[in-house]
């Protein structure tokens, strides 16, 4: 930036006319440039081609279970953190109740609405249990406004693999957490027996 | 049998110019696309030949909307009005090599008369649409076109002079031969020439409204001007309309400057001279898109001053210019006098305009604190 | 070739009688502009070329769209023209009109022009007509150039006390 | 506020006023805004603007929402510039509970925040001149370098325009690997862009002729009435709250602030593209300078944060203007009241003053170079 | 930064019959406020702006707060007799204090570049349309601001030069920040909303 440190002095257009001149020379170097220069060619033809999305992009959340077999595996506690802490409150938990009505450590229902929810990925945040994550999907119209727009259980939940290919680190990130998590409570319970 | 013969030129003429207005259409779109580096319309047909097609059809299904105050029959008519004249225009355009249609002793008489008829076109859009807005548009249009087809005359009447005769055929005559072996000469190439080129340049620019003069249409203030209330079929008539205008004021600028069908070398003389026209025409028709593209739309006062108060000046001096060309004898002589004359006028325009702009030299402290 | 002119001329009737009689003010300008094309085409139809484009240059390029902007400028809501379409005064108006076709009538016969056939007129090129004009009838030509100067002036002066809406497009177009 | 006697002067030559609306469908306007215009052929006598075509009470919503809930909303005020309303926000409640905050978290927040400038200055240059009519030559030009800028939102962040990443004592999340380089890629490569720009624009004499002594504003009122940012600098009042509060580590940069001289559309057209070259400057000493170390304050609670009774006024100098949060909070979890000071709304106090007298087209023009944006008008 | 005392005394030298106090503020912000009478309003305002090495010449903010009526526990001395002698106790005793509307301007001096001064007027009550003298003839950004404050909260402004509703449309009555505005009923939700009613 060597302009003079203290002044920007614009120079006025001397001769009348040179200034569209000079702008055209401009527009005309982008229409040469578009056949022979790519960063002059931005676009992208979209249903053809598709740019890849980072790999932290987010779209709507959705629910991680372990191993191959949905209700087995499911990570979700229904603690409800993530109800109570979503902004637009677009998440509606009910808890299992076994045979005498004790609530049960499942969630029997866990709808989201994706109508309401504003993919602002607090629920992940908040989640100690690494049970919700961010998905990338982003082609999901309907064609009704309230009832396929709001997502039940079978619908949000993915395995873990789906996870892991979607975004790499976080998910390395995310299994170590559980790792330590698991060994913790596994040196826990021996000095638990031992003690 | 001379019938059957004028017949087919006017089909050949009537379907390469629909043919240059579909092709036009679609490249507008492609060239302020690649300007805008993205690709354009490539959907229908082989990169987007079909578009125009496309268009087209469109056009016809789009249900044509009438306001109900509208006044009916001249809603109806304003189209028709508009279009008319601009393909009359087409008969008279010298495209040698037999294909001239006609060949009137006042040829640019004629391209006048018929071209100020579209001002009444507009006139009866803006008017029968009873639309406020319309109606505004349609005042502005017409003090444009009206204003503008003085600096426009003017320019035409220099090559006039020089030539001695109003009629397009002996212009481009006029105009051909080459000197000194190499260098065409063509009207553009004399110093009263290239003014008189760009002054007609810009004025059939402006007749046709097209950017930096498409006040009328000006989005950002008036929705769509006289057009607004149109829609369907007299929409697509328009929108030709404009286009006709832009060939034909193309047309004209080829004829009276570029040498008609002549060919810029004496080697390239054996292609045929009408193909030559229609080579420059779509030279100018492209030049025109990226213009299109590049400048912001001026104001309605600006424009008027512009024209009044710079091209108007601008052609009384082109034509003085040229006859002092013609009476020196054309040569490096004329050069001088002519060329000087008119770069005199340039720099005597260039310090009225700088010093009426009230500070073109802006001056921007960058405080460190 | 009479034909031709029959049909011109009763387009240049009927246009003209319907510049005066619609009720319409925009019918109006724009059957007075037809009437105006009319005219032209009459002339391209005797042969004289340049003065038949002229005519549609001039009046049909600028009187026309001149009367049209005056319109636009004044009576944007007053699209009825007002009052009865025949004045009261019947008979004075019947009675001049004949009076003035009389004496027209009158005066044509007496030319003596009628008589002999409609012969076409002699072959005019441009060149002729433009060295007639610089020559014999040089002064009237630069009278009308000095008077249209006038008449922009003018024009100008008064668009300048009060603001004129839109542009101040009101002067002559160029002769 | 036209004067009593000049509203007398209108009413008695009322038959040959025009009253238009332009908006708020008009496709010049940046969004809902409506302006009630009344011409006397082609200027302006009277203008009042019309607000609240986009209001959905945000301060409502955000008094029953808890502190880090807030945060995904502020992205909707300015929705252009959705990391500026961030930092704001997180500014004023850590100055409310008195959280600091680590250097890595300050830089990156500088590091955004210049990147979130330096897009809407962009976009801003593209609106304008396609309010003018340059068929989106330069929108299309501006979005270009903006998407670049956006990517890198998209990578860190996680979306482009509503990243909600900031929180209370530092950021959400760290830079993904290869995001330093990447940057300092594109803020090399802006640049030769913003020279191309110049070239096409600043001497365009349509342009001069359309923005010089347009919408004219003095320094002396414009700081009455509360403009802030490029549009009071244009006037030459030399007040940038970077440098007036020095907030986060602004102190460390050394950029200087442009101002101009006539404070028409012209400079404040001008002042964009000098601030986009100081943003570069800034770029560049912050990515080099990155530190390493915590993101985030450890010691900071963002989840059921209570902070204590009393009340704290934080502000940014954000593209537009000056973003203030003014919270005051009971105790409770969520905010007791939540004001956000629109930079966008005061800008617009002087637009009838700079429109009356001028014409028709040059209202667009006016506008444009104010630079407002909806989400901040009516929040 | 311009301490509030020194303010302080300098109002009370230039408008002598106005009332103006300190308002303390336990945030960690340590942005103490003035809170002036609204009858003297308008001249302490004119005399911040124009005292040549005070002159907060920028209003930035202007800010409308509802204070509903809170109840206080105060400790009362309360002298009881139990069994023949004097005895002082406190007991809490259930105090409301009537609420109140509150404006809150931040000026600034661009100038001098000084920071926030906070400027508060409180009106008496918090029935409907209560009046409070508008500061826009002094600072003109005031001016939108001050039309946002009467349409959101009810706060009419005397002397302002164009009070109409700023966001509302002109036809709706209520406020909508004041804390006990609910809104009607019959906005269409869907079905979520309707379980998840609002907790409060």
């Amino acid at each position: 930036m060597e302009r003079m440190a203290s002044h920007y002095r614009k120079s006025g257009g001397r001769w009348l006319g040179s200034g569209i001149l000079r702008g055209m020379g401009v527009t005309l170097k982008n229409w040469i440039g578009s056949y022979f220069d790519p960063s002059r060619l931005v676009t992208v033809c979209y249903p053809g081609e598709r740019l890849p999305l980072p790999e932290n992009s987010r779209s709507f959340p959705f629910l991680i279970y372990d191993g191959d077999d949905p209700e087995a595996g499911l990570r979700c506690v229904a603690c409800r953190i993530c109800e109570k802490e979503c902004p637009p409150e677009c998440i509606h938990i009910e808890n299992e109740r076994d045979e005498n009505g004790k609530p049960r450590k499942r969630p029997a229902v866990f709808d989201i609405d994706i109508s309401v929810c504003m993919s602002c990925q607090i629920c992940v945040e908040v989640c100690p249990f690494d049970a919700i994550e961010m998905d990338q999907i982003y082609a999901i119209s309907t064609n009704a406004r309230f009832e396929p727009l709001r997502l039940h259980k079978e619908q949000l939940l993915k395995p873990n693999e789906y996870f892991r290919e979607l975004s790499p680190t976080r998910s390395a990130a995310a299994d170590a957490r559980r790792e330590a998590e698991r060994a913790k409570q596994a040196k826990k319970k021996e000095a638990g027996k031992k003690g | 049998m001379w019938l059957v013969i004028i017949q087919l030129k006017i089909g050949i003429i009537l379907t390469f110019f629909s043919l240059l207005f579909a092709v036009a259409s679609l490249a507008e779109r492609k060239i302020l696309a690649r300007i805008q580096n993205r690709r354009g319309p490539n959907r229908v047909g082989p990169c987007g030949l079909f578009q125009p097609i496309a268009d087209g059809i469109k056009m016809l299904i789009k249900e044509d909307v009438v306001p109900r105050k509208a006044d009916r029959a001249l809603h109806f008519l304003a189209p028709i009005v508009m279009v008319a004249p601009m393909v009359l225009l087409f008969g008279i355009l010298p495209y040698g090599g037999g294909l001239t249609l006609v060949d009137l002793e006042v040829g640019l008489l004629f391209f006048f008369a018929v071209s100020s008829v579209s001002e009444l076109a507009v006139f009866m859009a803006g008017w029968s649409s009873a639309n406020k807005y319309s109606v505004f548009g349609a005042m502005r249009a017409i003090a444009q076109m009206v204003s503008y087809e003085v600096p426009l005359v003017l320019v035409a009447i220099t090559p006039v002079m020089v030539a001695g005769s109003l009629s397009l055929v002996h212009m481009v005559e006029d105009q051909a031969g080459y000197a000194i072996g190499v260098i065409p000469n063509w009207f553009v190439l004399t110093p009263w020439g290239i003014v008189g080129f760009l002054l007609l340049f810009v004025t059939s620019l402006a007749e046709a409204n097209r950017t930096p003069f498409d006040l009328p249409e000006g989005e950002s203030e008036l929705v769509a001007g006289h057009l607004t209330e149109y829609s369907g079929f007299k929409y697509a008539l328009f929108f030709m309309g404009e286009y006709f205008g832009i060939f034909a004021g193309s047309g004209l600028a080829v004829a009276l400057f570029l040498g008609g069908g002549g060919a810029p070398l004496p080697l390239l003389q054996w292609i045929p001279p009408y193909l030559w026209f229609f080579v420059k025409l779509v030279v100018l028709v492209g030049i025109v898109i990226w213009v299109r593209a590049s400048l912001p739309r001026m104001r309605i006062d600006q424009l008027m001053d512009l024209c009044w108060k710079g091209l108007v000046p601008l052609a009384f001096v082109n034509l003085i210019a040229a006859a002092i060309w013609h009476y020196s004898g054309g040569g490096w002589q004329g050069w001088i006098l002519a060329g000087g004359l008119l770069v005199g006028a340039y720099l005597m325009l260039n310090r009225v305009v700088l010093r009426s702009r009230c500070s073109w030299e802006r001056k921007y402290y960058l405080a460190k604190s | 070739m009479n034909v031709v002119l029959f049909i011109i001329a009763a387009l240049i009737l009927v246009g003209a009688l319907a510049t005066v009689c619609v009720r319409n003010l925009v019918y109006c300008a724009l059957s007075l502009a037809a009437t105006f094309a009319a005219l032209g085409m009459l002339y391209l139809a005797l042969g004289a070329e340049f003065i038949g484009w002229v005519q549609i240059l001039v009046y049909v390029g600028a009187v026309a769209v001149l009367i049209v902007f005056v319109i636009l400028l004044t009576a944007p809501d007053r699209m009825r023209s007002v009052g009865p379409l025949f004045s009261r005064s019947r008979i004075l108006g019947v009675g001049v009109s004949l009076g003035v076709f009389g004496t027209i009538a009158y005066a044509v016969h007496k030319s003596g022009s009628l008589k002999g056939s409609l012969s076409m007129p002699a072959e005019t090129d441009m060149q002729s007509i433009g060295e007639e004009l610089l020559s014999s009838y040089l002064v009237p030509l630069e009278a009308t150039g000095v008077l249209l100067t006038v008449a922009l002036i003018g024009a100008v002066l008064f668009a300048r006390e009060e603001p004129v809406e839109g542009s101040e497009e009101s002067q002559e177009s160029k002769d | 506020m036209t004067s009593t006697e000049e509203v007398e002067s209108i009413s008695e030559k009322s038959e040959r006023l025009l009253n238009i609306s332009m908006g708020p469908q008009h496709p010049s306007t940046h969004g809902v805004f409506r302006m009630k215009a009344v011409l006397d052929g082609e200027t302006v006598v009277k203008l009042t603007p019309v607000f609240g075509y986009l209001h959905r009470n945000h301060e409502k919503l955000a008094e029953r929402t808890s502190y880090l809930g807030n945060m995904p909303y502020t992205d909707r005020l300015d929705y252009f510039c959705s990391l500026t309303n961030n930092w704001a926000y997180a500014l004023s409640v850590e100055r409310l509970a008195g959280i600091e905050v680590p250097e890595r978290a300050e830089y990156l927040r500088v590091i955004t925040a210049e990147l979130t400038r330096l897009q809407n200055h962009l976009a801003f240059l593209g609106f304008l001149l396609n309010d003018m009519g340059v068929w989106a030559t330069v929108l299309i030009y501006g979005f270009r370098e903006r998407e670049k800028i956006l990517d890198l939102f998209e990578s860190l962040t996680g979306a482009r325009m509503m990243c909600n990443y900031m929180r209370f004592g530092g950021c959400r999340c760290d830079v993904p690997d290869g995001w330093v380089e990447e940057a300092k890629r594109i803020t090399d490569e802006l640049p030769g862009v913003l020279d191309e720009l110049e070239q096409l624009l600043t001497d365009n004499e349509i342009v001069v002729a359309r923005t010089q002594g347009v919408g004219t504003v003095p320094g002396r009122k414009a700081i009455n009435a509360g403009l802030t940012g490029p549009v009071l600098r244009a006037s030459g009042v030399n007040y940038d709250v970077r440098k007036v509060d020095s907030y986060g580590v602004y102190d460390r940069f050394d950029f200087s602030v442009p101002l101009g001289s006539v404070g028409d559309c012209y400079d404040r057209f001008m002042l964009r593209l000098l601030e986009m070259r100081q943003s570069l400057n800034i770029l560049k000493a912050a990515l080099n300078e990155l530190p390493s170390g915590p993101i985030i304050n450890p010691k900071a609670k963002n989840r059921n944060l209570r902070p204590p009774a009393g009340e704290a006024y934080g502000r940014i100098e954000s593209p537009k203007g000056e973003l203030g949060f003014y919270l005051v909070s009971d105790k409770s979890g969520t905010p007791y009241r939540y004001r956000v000071r629109p930079p966008s709304l005061v800008n617009l106090t002087l637009l009838e003053d700079m429109c009356v007298g001028q014409k028709v087209a040059d209202v667009v023009v006016i506008l444009g170079s104010i630079d407002i944006i909806l989400g901040e008008v009516d929040r | 930064m311009l301490d509030l005392e020194t303010i302080i005394k300098r109002v009370q030298e230039a408008v002598p019959s106005c009332r103006i106090e300190l308002v303390s503020n336990e945030s960690h912000s340590g942005h103490h406020s003035l809170l002036v009478d609204d009858g003297h309003a308008v001249e302490v305002a004119r005399f911040l702006r124009d005292a040549p090495d005070i002159c907060l010449d920028y209003a930035s903010n202007v800010t409308g707060i509802d204070w509903l009526n809170s109840t206080v526990k105060e400790k009362v001395p309360v002298t009881e007799t139990v069994e023949g002698e004097e005895k002082v106790n406190e007991k809490t005793v259930e105090k409301t204090v009537p609420g109140y509307l509150e404006v809150v301007y931040h000026l600034y001096s661009m100038r001098l570049k000084q920071g926030p001064v906070i400027l508060r007027m409180r009106t008496g009550n918090r029935d409907p349309d209560v009046h409070l003298p508008s500061l826009t003839p002094v600072y003109r950004s005031a001016e939108l601001q001050e039309r946002e404050v009467y349409d959101l909260f009810g706060i009419v402004f005397d002397g302002h030069p164009d009070m109409r509703r700023l966001l509302m449309w002109e036809e709706f009555e209520d406020h909508p920040m004041r804390k006990d505005y609910f809104p009607p009923e019959e906005s269409d939700e869907s079905p979520i909303d309707e379980q998840a009613r609002p907790k409060q």
